[in-house]
C-alpha cells in the first residue's frame, strides 16, 4: 500500500494557513484529496473539497487510504489516534517537535492495529507523474520527474538534492518516501527497502541517511539480500559528536550512529556509496 | 537536552534511588569544607555535558585538603572533548564490591523502549559490546502496559543477581523507568550502579537526556533559555573556516561534508528551515560575527523556502557588513530564476547548479583568502 | 473527598477552561470592593461542602453595595445541609443563552469511568433524569485509551451542537478527562456549562470529588489532615443519642439501623475494623465527650479483630470516665468467651448473643435516661 | 471456577506479618496453598509452602487457580498485572486503600485478559468445609458451616453477621463470596447472583448490600430471573446522605443509592428484605 501511486487521501487540519498552502500543490499535482477534517468547521469546503469535524464523519462519507497531518505537534499524538480509531490505515505525519513520548505511544496504538505511520518530521511522499502527499516540491520538474528509481530519505532537503540528482543524471523517480527525522519514526529504511525490492516499477534505489541511530546498519543487512542496485548517501560526516544537528534523530554518542560505520557496514553489504550529492547520479549511470 | 550529573542525581534522589553522598562546588576555595562535610577519601567530578569524562582526566581522587584544592584547581579549568568544566561533585568514595551497566532508551529499529541490563558495568556500553557480548540483556517495553518491578526481577536473575539485591535492583529499575516516562528522557543511565561490601544499591554516576519536546525540560527552564538564545538557527560552531549557510538540515549537514570532501573546513551549522528561511538577514547577520571566517557557501534548494527570499535577506545582511571574505552561491528550486538574476545585479555572481562544483570554488577561494589574510 | 466549587473552580482555570470572573471573600466587609472589581450585578455564592445550595438559598444576588452586603451578611451565617458556610464565590453575572449537564465519574456496574453530558442543564442530574431522560448521554472510557477530543466531537454533536461551540465544548471535554485523570478525581461536574450569548463557553458550577487515596489530594493536604483528625476512627457524628461501638464498616452501619429499627436514634458512625481494633480505649474516650448520649451500644462480631482485647479498651476507658449512661454489650466471634467472662466480672453484665436482643434494650435504658435526666 | 470449592491458590506477598497469620489459618482450615510470592525472598519456605521471586516462577512450577494478595495499597496495581502477566485466571484482593484509578485500570486490564477480579476491599471467599481465601473467620464453628446457602456480601464484618443468622437458623453456607467495599470491584453482586443461580449446591441466597453505588439496583433486575429465593439485608438506611460511611463505596448522592430505593427495586422484583440480621433466618425458614 505504501507504495501504491494512486492514494485517497484525507487531510486533517486541513483549515490551517499552510495546509491550505499545500492542499492547492498537491491538488494541483494531481493528487486524489478526498476530503479534509478540522473540529467546528463541519460543512465548510476548501477548494471544493468537502471538511468535516472528525475523522469518523468523513470516513463515513469517503473511502479513505491515506491521512496526511497538518497539526500542531502537541495534538499531534490525539489526532492520530483519532484516524486510527477512524480505520485509516496509513497516515503521514509532518509536524517536527512532537514528543518523543507520544510518539513511542503512538506508534505502539498504531502497531497493535495494523496500521502504518510515516513520521513524524517526515517530509511526506511523491509519486512523480500521479501524485504527491506532503510538503515535497514535486512540481519542480528538474526535481522529479516519473521513471525508475526509488529513493527514500530521512531528510526532505537532502532528499530534493537526492532527487534533483536522479534527474540530472537522466533517470526519472518512481516513488519518493521520506520517512522522517525524529528520533522514532513509524516506518524505518530497512521498511522501505523491503517494499522497493518487491516493486517491479523500481530498477535501482537510492538511500539518503544521516548520522545517528541504527536505520542505516538495519539497512544493510537486507541490503545484502537485495536484487536491485543501492546508492546510498549518508549525510553528517563532518558532525561533531553527541550535539543534535536539526533533526532530533541526528544525534552520535561514541561510536555508534558515526558515518563512518554506516557507509562501510552499507558497502560491506553491497550497497555503493556516494560520497557527495553528484556520486549519485554517476553511480547510477554505472549501476542502473 | 543532555542534563548535568549532579541534575540526574538530584532526580534519583527524588524518588528514592539510592546516591552517594556528594557536593556540588563551584571554586577551589570551597572544596575542602564540603570534602570535609564528606569525609576524606573523596571523589572530584567535573561536571560537563560531554562524554569521555574519565579517559579526559576529569574525574580525581583526594585524601586531603591539598589533594581537593589541587585536583580541583585543575579540574575547574578543563574542557572535555569541548565542553567548559562549570562545577564540581564532590563525592564520598564508595566500596564498591559489585559494578553494574543500566540503561532505558529508545530503540529505533525497534520503535520502542528498550532496557538494557549488564553485570559487567564500568564501562561505555559499547566497550561492554566488545568485551563481554554475552553479559548484555536486553528487554524492551510496551509503552501501553509500561515497566515493572517483575519485569526487572526477571531480567536480574537472568543477570545473576539474587535475594535483597535482587529485590533491591528491581525496584531501582522501575523507579527509574517511572523517571524515564515522567520526565519524557530519550535515555536515562546508571553506570556504573554500584552494588557496595554493606548491600547498598548506588546509583554512582548518573546520565540523563530529555526529549527538548518533552514535559520533563520544563524543569530546566533556564538552562534552556540559555540555549534557546544562539539555537534560534540551530546554530552548532565547528573549529574550521568556511561559513555554511543552506536550507534544511540534512542538506546542512551535507553542504558541511561536500566541503569537508574537496578539502575545506565548515565552520558551521546552522538551519534555515521551515519557516526560518525568512530570517536569512539575521541567519548571516550572526554568522559574520565571527571574526575566523575565510569564507561563506550558501546552498539553497529552494521548495516551500523561496531561495529568492533568502537571497534578499542575504543581501540585505551583506550591504550592513564590510566584509570582503569570499562568498560562493549554488540556487535551485523554488524562486531559483530570480534569485539568480538578484545575485547578479548586486553581487554580479553566478549561482552554480551544482553543490559539488560550489564547494569546490569557496574551498580554493578560502584558501587564496587565508593567505593574502596571513 | 469533595472540594470547594472555588478549588474546583481554580483547578479548572490552571488547565484553561474559562470560568467566569469571581474572587472569593470571607467577611461582608470586603464584598463591596469585591463586587465592584467585578462589576455589578454580582452572583453570591455560599461556599459549603454540601449539595442542595440552591433551594436552601444559597445562591443570591446584588446590584449594588447594599444588597451584597446585605445578602454576604445572611450567606455567612448560613448552614446547607448540615454544613457550615466558610466564604463566599463573588462572581460576574453571566449572560446565558444555554445551560449544559457536563460530567465524568466512575460507573460501578460498568467499572470503568462513563462521561455524561445533557443539552439540559441547570437542574440536578436526576431530575433531568426524571423530566427529559431522552436528552441525557452517556460515553464509556477505556481508561487504557482515554477520552480524547474526537470521542467528545461525536458526543457533543449527537447532543445537537455545531460549529464554534462545539470545537469549544469538545476541547473543554478532553481536558475535564485530563482533571479527572491527573487529579485522580472520582467526579468531576460542571452543571451548568453555559454557552453565553457572545459565544463563551463557561464554567459556571464546578464539583469535583478526588480520591483521597489518589494522588490529586495531595494538593490539598491542609484540609485534608484537618479532616484526619478526627477521622482516625472514620468518626461521622448524628443527631441521636445512642452512641454506637462496633467493628467493621458493615457492621457498624447495621448497628444503627437495628437501634434505628427499634425506635432508637443513633449517635454517630465509629469504624473501629481492621487493625483498629487496638484502640477501641481511645475510640470511646472520643465517643465520651459527647455529652448528648443517654446510652451506649457496643455490638463485636469478632474475626481478625478480638473481642476480648476490644472490651479490655472499652473497661480501661469506662475506668477513666465518671459516667451512668447504660451500656449495652452484643459479643460473637473470636475471644467471646473472654470477653463475656471480662464483662461479666467488671461490669456484672451479660452479653447479648445477639444483635437484634441488644439494640432493643439500649433503645429501650436510653429511653429511661433520658426521661430521668430531664 | 468463582465457585469451585478446592482451589490451588497462591500467596502474593506471602511473608509479611499478616499474610503469615492468615496463611497459617487457612493452611489449618485445608486450603490447598501452592507457592507464595515475595520479591528477594525466593527459595524460603513459609508453612513448608515455598517462597517464589515472582509470579512467573511459581506458575512455572505450580498450577494455580487462584491469587490471594496481601499487598499493601499502592503495590497492588503492579502486583495485579504481575499476575495477569503470568497467566493467573482468578485474582483476590484484600487491600483497602487503593487509589480508584488505579483499580479502574487493573480492571480494565484484568477484563482484556479474561481475568475475575474479586476486590479490592473484599474480606475473600469462604467454602466451609472445603476451603477459606481471604480474612473471614472461617474456622469460627457458629459462623461457618455447609450448607446450602450461597451468601454474597460488599462487607466483611456484616458478611460474618448474616452468615452466623444462616447458620443460627439452622443452615449451612455453601459459598461465601466478599465482592469488597470500594467505589469500583472487579466482581458486582449481578455477577456473583448469575453463578449462584448456576449451581446446584445452592438452595437459597443471601445478599448483603449496603448504600451508595448501584449494583444492588442492577442485582435486582437478575433476580426477577432466578429460580431460587433471595433475602435481602441493606445496611446504611440510617447513615447520613454525601458521607463516606467507612467503605469508600458507601456513600449516597441525591437519592441514588439510597437504601430506600434499593430496598424497594430489590423486593419490587421479587427478593425478600430482611430489616435487621435476625429476619435472615426468619425468612429463610420460611423460604427454603
Amino acid at each position: 500500500m505504501l507504495l501504491s501511486k494512486n492514494k485517497k487521501v484525507l487531510v486533517q487540519g486541513i483549515t490551517g494557513k499552510e495546509a491550505q498552502y499545500w492542499v492547492e500543490k498537491m491538488n494541483d499535482y494531481g493528487t486524489d484529496i478526498q476530503a479534509g477534517v478540522a473540529p467546528g468547521k463541519g460543512g465548510q469546503s476548501i477548494l471544493g473539497i468537502p471538511v468535516y469535524d472528525s475523522v469518523k464523519e468523513a470516513v463515513e462519507q469517503h473511502d479513505i487510504d491515506t491521512t496526511l497531518m497538518f497539526v500542531a505537534p502537541s495534538l499531534v499524538e490525539t489526532a492520530t489516534m483519532e484516524a486510527i480509531d477512524g480505520g485509516i490505515k496509513e497516515i503521514v505525519i509532518l509536524a517536527d517537535g512532537v514528543p518523543v513520548h507520544d510518539i513511542m505511544r503512538m506508534l505502539s496504538y498504531g502497531a497493535k492495529n495494523g496500521v502504518r505511520i510515516i513520521g513524524p518530521n517526515t517530509p511526506g511522499l511523491v509519486y512523480p507523474g500521479f501524485s504527491s502527499i506532503g510538503i515535497m516540491p514535486s512540481w519542480l520538474p528538474h526535481v522529479f520527474q516519473p521513471g525508475e528509481i526509488g529513493v527514500v530519505s530521512r531528510s526532505g532537503s537532502l532528499g530534493n538534492e537526492a532527487s534533483y540528482q536522479v534527474v540530472q543524471a537522466g533517470f526519472g523517480i518512481s516513488h519518493f518516501i521520506g520517512i522522517g527525522g525524529d528520533l522514532l519514526v513509524g516506518t524505518t529504511t530497512v521498511e522501505v527497502l523491503e517494499e522497493f525490492e518487491r516493486n517491479d516499477d523500481i530498477k535501482g534505489v537510492v538511500l539518503i541517511g544521516e548520522l545517528g541511530g541504527n536505520m542505516e546498519e538495519q539497512a544493510a543487512r537486507f541490503v545484502k539480500t537485495m536484487s536491485k542496485p543501492v546508492v546510498a548517501l549518508i549525510a553528517g560526516k563532518s558532525s561533531p559528536i553527541g550535539v543534535s544537528m536539526g533533526h532530533a534523530g541526528a544525534i552520535v554518542e561514541g561510536t555508534e550512529g558515526s558515518v563512518e560505520s554506516k557507509q562501510k557496514i552499507l558497502a560491506d553489504n553491497g550497497a555503493h556509496i556516494a560520497n557527495t550529492p553528484m556520486e549519485i547520479g554517476k553511480l547510477l549511470k554505472i549501476l542502473v | 537536552m543532555r542534563l548535568f550529573e549532579y541534575q540526574a542525581k538530584a532526580i534519583f534522589a527524588k524518588y528514592g534511588i539510592d546516591i552517594p553522598n556528594g557536593q556540588l562546588v563551584d571554586s577551589h576555595d570551597s572544596i575542602g569544607d564540603s570534602a570535609k562535610k564528606i569525609g576524606y577519601p573523596v571523589v572530584l567530578k567535573a561536571q560537563a555535558l560531554a562524554g569521555g569524562r574519565g579517559k579526559a582526566g576529569g574525574i580525581r581522587f583526594a585524601k586531603d585538603d591539598m589533594e581537593a584544592e589541587g585536583n580541583a584547581g585543575i579540574l575547574l579549568g578543563m574542557n572535555i572533548n569541548g565542553a567548559a568544566v562549570s562545577s564540581i561533585l564532590v563525592e564520598e568514595k564508595v566500596d564498591i564490591e559489585k559494578e553494574i551497566y543500566f540503561s532505558i532508551t529508545m530503540d529505533r529499529a525497534a520503535k520502542r523502549p528498550v532496557v538494557i541490563v549488564s553485570a559487567e558495568g564500568g564501562m561505555d556500553i559499547e566497550e561492554i559490546a566488545k568485551s563481554e557480548p554475552d553479559s548484555i540483556l536486553k528487554e524492551w517495553i510496551d509503552p501501553t502496559h509500561g515497566f515493572h518491578s517483575y519485569h526487572a526481577i526477571d531480567l536480574f536473575k537472568r543477570a545473576g543477581f539474587t535475594g535483597d539485591t535482587l529485590r533491591k535492583l528491581s525496584q531501582l529499575a522501575a523507579t527509574l523507568y517511572k523517571i524515564f516516562s515522567e520526565y519524557e528522557a530519550e535515555l536515562v543511565e546508571i553506570n556504573p550502579l554500584v552494588i557496595t561490601r554493606n548491600g547498598r544499591v548506588l546509583a554512582v554516576d548518573g546520565k540523563v537526556i530529555l526529549d527538548e519536546n518533552g514535559k520533563g525540560v520544563k524543569e530546566f527552564q533556564i538552562q534552556i533559555d540559555a540555549v534557546r538564545d544562539e539555537d534560534l538557527m540551530r546554530y552548532v560552531p565547528l573549529e574550521g573556516d568556511v561559513g555554511i549557510l543552506a536550507n534544511g538540515a540534512g542538506l546542512t549537514m551535507m553542504t558541511m561534508d561536500v566541503v569537508a570532501h574537496y578539502g575545506g573546513n565548515p565552520a558551521n551549522f546552522m538551519e534555515i528551515g521551515g519557516e526560518l528561511y525568512k530570517k536569512s538577514e539575521e541567519a548571516l547577520d550572526f554568522l559574520l560575527t565571527r571574526k575566523d571566517l575565510n569564507g561563506v557557501l550558501v546552498n539553497l534548494f529552494g521548495a516551500y523556502a523561496r531561495t529568492d527570499v533568502i537571497i534578499e535577506g542575504i543581501l540585505r545582511s551583506l550591504e550592513k557588513h564590510d566584509t570582503d571574505i569570499p562568498f560562493v552561491f549554488r540556487v535551485r528550486g523554488t524562486g531559483e530564476e530570480r534569485a539568480r538574476k538578484l545575485l547578479m545585479e548586486n553581487l554580479n555572481v553566478e549561482a552554480h547548479d551544482e553543490l559539488d562544483e560550489a564547494a569546490k570554488e569557496i574551498v580554493m577561494k578560502a584558501e587564496d583568502y587565508r593567505k593574502r589574510r596571513v
